[in-house]
């Protein structure tokens, strides 16, 4: 599965993607929780959870409890700032 | 019909005149030009980078224009925003749309407008001269 | 800040270019421009003449300006009408604000789009192929 | 004093404006009665006053009981369409 991450937490971490294979149905939360034990980083960009959007195959989700699969592309990016 | 996601300078005076000419039997054009600040609170802004995630950003708009053309009559609208690295001054935002009657146009470029700041995946940071900051969404 | 009442036909881009870079510290530009359409109510209209009382034309415009100016802050603007005889197409209005940030600019834009059709004395008459009919306000 | 007359109401009166005199404190709904019995056009003009607008110098009138001068520019014209 490809993770992508963007602006600030792209920065933080120090690298803009991802690349992990999961079991199947697996949680957003899940996924994140596996990041965070990478470094450091990771665990100070995933630290305040409620500022971080995140969405698979380019649709916002609601939960981080959303279930993905190897097959989609997850990204996770603070609220936009665009326009 | 366009939406445009572009490293390069907006040029959009060439842009409203092709867009206005093509339109021609549209009763009202309203664009909205949006530019990098000189400063942001007093501080002084060298450059500004903006960052995209092009798929979803595309996604997203084309989303967005479904559900507003559903509710709203228009006639043509281009939409234009740039990414990468600017300078204050530099347009990073360009909206025009094209119909029959004002109050449509102004709907539709203030919902556009909602929408970037929302939900379309741009993000903006502001280098000043010897720190840099990401916009916060209220920004 | 100017008013410009004029029978020749208005060049918008050349403005627009020329407003947005001597405004270049402007977060916000915004334009409205309203044209002649090519029918009303399924009837073709081959021209619209324009009348104007401009002396009361350019007394309403400045206090409407005055009352508005009071309320919202903008930066600069660019009030231009014609009047005579135009085709379809043509442009009647064209109105640029600059402002800091978006919002002030279309509270301006569409405020002084209302005095327009309230106060300002332009009066419209939509020649047909075989017949023309002043309009009323509600057109 | 000046009087004005635009859009339709000049059509129908078949000019755009006349000059009377008039004695002081006369007010505008005087100034009306008096342009209508000049001929069956100006009746015509005058005779719907609700849809009629009348300015003094410039100046939208609340009221055809406003008192004007030789001095003043009135303006007699339709509900405006312009924008």
């Amino acid at each position: 599965m490809k993770i992508l991450y963007f602006a600030k937490i792209k920065e933080v971490i120090g690298k803009s993607e991802d690349s992990i294979t999961i079991n199947e149905q697996t949680t957003v939360k899940d996924i994140v929780e596996k990041l965070k034990v990478i470094n450091e980083s990771y665990k100070l960009a995933f630290q305040d959870l409620k500022n971080i959007k995140c969405s698979v195959n380019c649709n916002y989700i609601d939960s981080f409890q959303t279930k993905v699969t190897n097959n989609d592309e997850i990204a996770f990016f603070p609220p936009v700032t665009g326009g | 019909m366009k939406i445009i996601f572009q490293t390069e300078k907006l040029n959009v005076e060439e842009v409203l005149k092709n867009f206005a000419s093509k339109n021609n039997s549209s009763g009202s054009v309203i664009s909205f030009l949006g530019k990098v600040r000189p400063s942001n609170k007093k501080k002084k802004i060298k450059t500004m980078d903006i960052e995209i995630y092009e798929k979803m950003a595309l996604y997203q708009t084309k989303l967005a224009l479904k559900r507003l053309l559903k509710e709203v009559k228009i006639q043509d609208y281009l939409i234009m925003h740039r990414y990468g690295n600017l300078k204050p001054g530099e347009n990073i935002i360009f909206l025009v749309v094209a119909s029959e009657h004002r109050k449509e146009g102004f709907i539709f470029i203030q919902e556009i407008l909602l929408y970037f700041k929302k939900k379309i995946t741009f993000w903006k940071r502001e280098n000043y001269l010897d720190s840099s900051k990401w916009l916060d969404r209220q920004s």
